[in-house]
């Protein structure tokens, strides 16, 4: 056999020469989402002159830091190839029966509590779909009743605040700063620099990419495919959870309501940020700029005093104009 | 009358203000010895009406119902009627012609109450600020114009900003927290309940405004009059829900026994401020 | 050179989906060092029988064993373990994954960073990545998404990624059936030199030169059953036919004809393609015949002017082709069925307007036609009514044909058109195409067989990187194998 | 080539044996749905007396129709591989138009307007899926939003009534029957079998499927993809606003906040009846038991007094069984 290795070099050679050409436009394409999230924080920056003061710039922080959390945990479930419609319920439980713990001994007992209980119906979702095969839509919508049924019959419907308000060292939480910055922004940064690494830096991220991807793939080539993918929901349990609890510390109660329309803007943001709803593409740091779109258009529409009724409107054609834009990168592949 | 069965059908089960005020039916009904079968429907119409059908199905002898619509359960009044069950519209009202008695709060004056507490209290100078009630209901855009109304008799005050929307905590901290940027020199905020009042309040405590911003609540659940003794909000307007849930039941009963009412019921609402609402607590349970 | 010791055996397995006995009462043995094929004709349960030794399905009984003692695998990890390796024949990859990580999918290497946390360790992903990809003979980026690859790069991918794994038995499920030879015979090394470690190996091919090449021993399918197992030096190619099909069956060889009508399709003063003829396309690896025949139907990335029966038209989709009277067998059959569908609706897809009475379909038609196609290609089951998702690969591949002979279409654009499908079946299709041409169709026709082209072919067209370098013609002479072989420089 | 006669009639005597074993097992498999909807009467019926009573069942099937038609046109999505966020607020928007067209004008034209609008709504969520490419879910969770905002506009946030109430006749179509049954319950009826015969006994349904089920093989093929998918949206649409002006007239009003969730409860209907949300899978009667499975179950809640948190709970549960269940069909393939 005669294998001409010039023709080889020859036959290969035009795609990384491609790949260059490419580069600056896909580049550019590829980062769709940040540049809407800049043109909406120029545009509201000239419209009104406090979008940049330093408390409105710490307001955005605070009000995105519970919903990027939400969404860090959406996105390992979506990159897995499902969604989770039950995490909202999930903020609620965990915050109500943290609080309620942490009322009844102690404030670590009841943090832990509430993270844990997270981390439980995460399992369920993870154990009904990949065990039960259950469409994650019906499964994570069923639990999302059942949870919320279960949050109400907890706290009976009331806000759980205790007699004299839930424990100061709690509430601190809420409002405390550490350097200068409010705890409520550090947890985010935090977790998002552990789920960033576990999802991009270790063979477990590889598998879950590639169990999302292509399942039967990863399976003939050895991954635990259910484990993986019930993992997914277990992180999205727990970080719902530690959500439910800063929640909790930053409404200074538990709140049976709380969380209500939480799965849909996090799906909303993490597919803004480019991830796949078919599973197996995704980038943690693209969905947090998913999470700042919906949030600071949220602020800036609420600085700029725009009726709520249009507000809705404005959300909407944001919402599409931007899936729009992000479209034109793939048209081009 | 005892041993009726009644059926309860209410707005909501997540709102306070409907939790409170099925307890109180629960209590009265206890004493009366009734059995009580309950139908809710989270503020929507056609849920409601379905539930009323199902109660109407099971032969119950009377029907209390707190309608979300005054019109939209017209079809759940006359199938009442059509049954012959008599049915009772507590705070909410119906255009039904079948409507056989009412229980009435005034939404509307409430909220002109709030308002000319708010403009008093407030010097008559001021930009307000209104964090209202979700959209689509009569009663909370009743409260909000009715707030208006008592405010546009104020040559000094003006409305800078209004939000519908749910009723929750953290809605009324996250709208507080940019009220307070957009209009850092706000004098009061209107809250459609007393969630978003005290969410609002955590907001301005926060950013350290309280001592000359105002904060108006709605409904007068507990932890609402202990925001008002502690300051964090400045009002709220007892609706006292348990009481109205327990004369719902006993308006039903004397009905059912062939006592004769006026066909609309008024209510009072009391507002509560940092000197009275301790009155309005209900006692302290024991563990 | 064969080993003597049992490597594995397997014992009276059967296994049933229900309605089909996939396998029945199956034995099978191999010794280490030694290449035992597998063959059958399309559904005669060869890949059954080989999901079965992975741990992908479960059998219904019957026993197996590795070195002499029992195993059941559950899954495939443990048959991994075990050190079953398989190629499976429906390729699997991560199209979202670059090339390195769809190698290493199965062994992603780890270090540990301040030596704790564990982190990918990039470099020995790319390095051993890249030391598998060569022994394969695939020389592209490591970086680049596997959706950016042609199938037959595809392919070379996965058999990288099976080569990664110590294998004690290593399975190959049809693994040339996109391949050219250069490739093919590139693989066939790779086996010798596996079967010198001692490895035994399982091969299932529809290519029966390849059989005859590679088998220590062969075993024949049918329905299910063993019909047959050959030694070295038994294993012939008209032998192994009779028995897998039950008959005796000629190759086709497209008979020299001279005259051809008015022409079809002409493009760039290159191509022109006349009624009566087969037109064979023949390339390298990633020489872009899937994309001009894309390209030709409208499909593809760049729309082409051509002259159509003196009309000079560029169609922009599939469905002005349709309209125009050309029809096309992609080469991937994801590509071309519906796999939830019927045989009847994916055969009557492309037709449904004419067949339907203003909106309602006519049934009784379509079931007529159906019928008597289901009869002409012997799809299998005889079923109309039968999902095309449960069907054996072959037997979908006659769907997607059946497709085009319905109604007046006078081009056919071919790409890989008997990818996968048995040696009756090839020859029904072979026909089939020749039925297409006697009655004044013209055909367009890739495939990376490259006797497959030569025997099929009236005139060769050679491409290499979308340029074509060389025509060959039957009328001319210098017609063969060898000649096209050398003209495209492989 | 010489095709023997034995050969091919063993092929096919082997199938009918085949079919007919399968026959059993199968047919019983695939009507799970059913089997879970029957059980539910079952268990309901023998729990309350009131269950089979005429007006119970009167009444779960005038609670069913407006769901029924909604999940009709969801069908249609889901069979075409998409599906519609946006269903519950296009009830919302078509009551509303509706009854105020109907105001301004007559009721014929109110009617009209209403479906008319519907389709609209539908036309540019099957634009934006399938022209812009835009994911489905976002693409209608944004439509969501802006419709719900364009209702409330329109409304300013009020019910539509009109000074003396919608025109009479109107309500006449919400409370009146015909031949003893309610109208409200024909149009459901008329609607499912204009449907079914379009889904499932003409080209273009098949279209649909094979669009559904794989579309770049169904473009090959000479399907018009783009325009069969943005049908399925418009029939959705269309759908939608038949529902819409029925809720209205039992209503008697046009409600801005109608339809509320439908979008949820519609999708787990038509998958609880077996269609698959990847496209390309569904029937239409099966959807229909999917709704009466929700319905059934909420009505046989309330007739047995369960609290309204436990009624929750077991809503979610049995969303989840019904979907489990249906999965053994799956597994056993
Ligand atoms: N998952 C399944 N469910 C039902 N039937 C199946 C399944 N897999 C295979 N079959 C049936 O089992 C039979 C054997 O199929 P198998 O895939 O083993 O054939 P094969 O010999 O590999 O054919 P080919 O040469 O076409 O690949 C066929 O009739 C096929 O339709
Ligand atoms: N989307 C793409 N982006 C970049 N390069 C591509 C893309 N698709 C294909 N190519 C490259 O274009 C070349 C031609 O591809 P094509 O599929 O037409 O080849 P082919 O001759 O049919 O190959 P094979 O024999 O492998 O089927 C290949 O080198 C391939 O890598
Ligand atoms: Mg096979
Ligand atoms: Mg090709």
């Amino acid at each position: 056999m005669t294998t001409s290795k010039e023709n080889q070099t020859i036959a290969i050679g035009a795609l990384p020469e491609a790949n260059e050409k490419r580069f600056t436009v896909v580049a550019v394409l590829d980062q769709m989402p940040l540049v809407a999230l800049v043109l909406l924080c120029l545009v509201t920056a000239i419209l009104s002159d406090r979008f940049l003061s330093p408390i409105n710039l710490t307001n955005i922080l605070l009000q995105a830091s519970v919903m990027a959390i939400v969404a860090m945990g959406m996105t390992y479930v979506i990159i897995s190839g499902g969604f989770d419609l039950s995490v909202g319920s999930i903020v609620a439980l965990s915050g109500c029966v943290s609080a309620w713990v942490m009322l009844e001994t102690n404030v670590p007992l009841g943090i832990a509590a509430g993270i844990a209980i997270g981390g439980v119906v995460g399992y369920l979702n993870g154990y009904i779909v990949s065990r039960l095969k259950v469409n994650p839509f019906i499964a994570t919508l069923g639990m999302m009743v059942i949870v919320r049924g279960a949050v109400l019959l907890i706290t009976d419907g009331r806000p759980i605040v205790g007699e004299d308000g839930l424990p100061e060292i709690f509430l601190e939480l809420g409002s405390g700063r550490f350097l200068g910055i409010h705890y409520l922004i550090w947890v985010p940064v935090i977790l998002f620099i552990i789920f960033s690494w576990l999802l991009h830096m270790t063979a477990y991220g590889r598998r879950l990419f590639a169990t999302g991807g292509n399942r039967e793939a990863a399976y003939l080539a050895g991954t635990q495919v259910k484990r993986v993918v019930t993992s997914a929901y277990v992180w999205c349990g727990i970080l719902g959870g530690v959500a439910g609890v800063m929640l909790a510390s930053r409404l200074q109660s538990g709140q049976p309501t709380a969380g209500e329309f939480y799965e849909l803007t996090s799906i909303a943001a993490v597919v803004l940020g480019g991830a796949a709803l078919h599973g197996g593409v995704g980038k943690l740091y693209k969905s947090m700029i998913g999470v700042f779109i919906m949030m600071v258009l949220a602020n800036s529409l609420n600085l700029l005093n725009v009726h709520s009724y249009w507000q809705r409107v404005a959300v909407g054609l944001v919402i599409i104009a931007a899936a729009a834009a992000d479209q034109i990168k793939s048209r081009r592949n | 009358a005892a041993g009726k069965t009644i059926g309860v059908a209410l707005a909501s089960d997540t709102n306070p203000f409907y939790i409170v005020m099925r307890k109180g039916i629960e209590i009265q009904a206890k004493k009366l010895g009734w059995k009580v079968r309950i139908v809710t429907a989270n503020e929507d119409v056609n849920k409601q009406v379905n539930g009323v059908m199902d109660l109407v199905a099971q032969k119950v002898d009377g029907i209390l119902i707190s309608p979300i619509d005054a019109i939209a359960t017209g079809a759940a009044y006359k199938a009442a009627h059509d049954a012959g069950i008599p049915i009772i519209s507590i705070a909410r009202g119906s255009k039904s012609k079948y409507q056989t008695l009412f229980v009435a709060m005034d939404s509307k004056q409430i909220g002109r109450d709030i308002g000319d507490w708010a403009a008093k209290k407030a010097g008559g100078k001021g930009k307000i600020a209104m964090i209202s009630g979700p959209p689509g209901s009569n009663v909370f855009k009743d409260l909000a114009d009715g707030f208006k109304e008592a405010m546009a008799k104020q040559s000094g005050m003006k409305i800078v900003y209004e939000q519908t929307g749910g009723l929750t905590r953290e809605r009324g901290l996250n709208q507080a927290e940019d009220i307070l940027v957009a209009h850092p020199d706000v004098k009061v905020i209107y809250a459609g309940n007393d969630e978003i009042a005290m969410g609002a309040g955590q907001a301005v405590a926060t950013a350290g405004k309280k001592s000359n911003l105002i904060i108006t609540g709605l409904n007068g659940v507990p932890p609402a009059l202990k925001a008002v003794m502690k300051g964090s909000i400045d009002m709220t307007v007892v609706v006292s829900p348990m009481v109205w849930g327990k004369l719902g039941a006993n308006i039903m009963n004397d009905y059912l026994s062939g006592k004769k009412h006026k066909q609309k019921i008024f209510i009072k609402h009391i507002i509560a401020t940092k000197g009275t609402a301790a009155k309005y607590l209900p006692p302290k349970r024991k563990k | 050179m064969a080993g003597n010791e049992a490597l594995l055996t397997v014992r009276n397995v059967s296994k049933r989906f229900y309605g089909t006995q996939a396998l029945d009462d199956v034995s099978f043995d191999l010794a280490a060092g030694e290449v035992h094929t597998v063959v059958g004709e399309n559904g005669a349960g060869k890949s059954t029988l080989i999901r079965i030794l992975g741990g992908i399905h479960e059998k219904d009984s019957g026993e197996i064993t590795i070195e002499g003692t029992p195993s059941e695998f559950t899954n495939p990890r443990e048959a991994l373990n075990a050190g079953i390796v398989i190629i499976p024949q429906e390729m699997q990859l991560v199209l979202d994954a670059t090339v390195a990580e769809n190698v290493m999918l199965g062994e992603i290497p780890s270090k540990k960073w301040l030596g704790f946390i564990p982190v990918l360790d990039r470099r020995r992903l790319r390095e051993q990545a890249g030391e598998v990809l060569r022994k394969v003979n695939y020389h592209g980026s490591l970086n680049i998404s596997i959706s950016r690859l042609t199938f037959a790069e595809r392919q070379l991918v996965v058999i990288a990624k099976a080569l990664l794994h110590q294998a004690k038995i290593f399975i190959l499920d049809e693994p040339t059936a996109s391949l050219e030879q250069r490739e093919a015979e590139r693989l066939f090394e790779i086996i010798h030199s596996l079967k010198t470690q001692q490895v035994g190996i399982i091969y299932v091919s529809h290519r029966l030169d390849e059989i005859v090449e590679l088998s220590d021993k062969c075993t024949t399918l049918r329905d299910g059953k063993v019909v047959d197992v050959s030694t070295r030096g038994h294993v012939e190619k008209e032998n192994i036919i009779r028995l897998m099909t039950g008959r005796d069956l000629a190759e086709l060889h497209q008979p020299h004809k001279l005259e051809f009508g008015e022409t079809l399709i002409e493009h760039d003063n290159a191509i022109s393609l006349r009624r009566g003829e087969v037109l064979g396309l023949a390339g390298l690896l990633g020489s872009g015949t899937t994309g001009y025949l894309r390209n030709l139907l409208g499909a593809g990335e760049n729309a082409v002017a051509m002259n159509l029966l003196g009309d000079e038209i560029q169609l922009k989709n599939p469905i002005a082709a349709i309209k125009h009277g050309i029809g096309m067998v992609p080469g991937e059959r994801r590509h071309a069925l519906i796999y939830d569908l019927s045989v009847r609706d994916n055969i009557v897809l492309p037709h449904l307007s004419e067949i339907s009475n203003g909106w309602r379909l006519d049934l009784k038609r379509i079931d007529k036609l159906v019928t008597n196609l289901i009869e002409a290609l012997d799809i299998r089951p005889r079923d109309p009514k039968k999902l095309v998702r449960l069907l054996s690969g072959g037997n979908q591949q006659k769907v997607v044909f059946a497709r085009w002979l319905i109604g007046n279409f006078k081009v056919l654009l071919l790409d890989e058109p008997t990818h996968g499908i048995d040696v009756g079946a090839k020859a029904r299709i072979h026909r089939l195409m020749k039925e297409f041409t006697e009655r004044g169709g013209g055909i367009l026709f890739a495939s990376s067989e490259m006797n497959e082209v030569v025997n099929m072919s009236d005139n060769i067209i050679a491409m290499r990187q979308g340029e074509i370098i060389a025509t060959m013609s039957r009328e001319t002479g210098e017609y063969s194998e060898g000649y096209l072989r050398e003209a495209l420089g492989g």
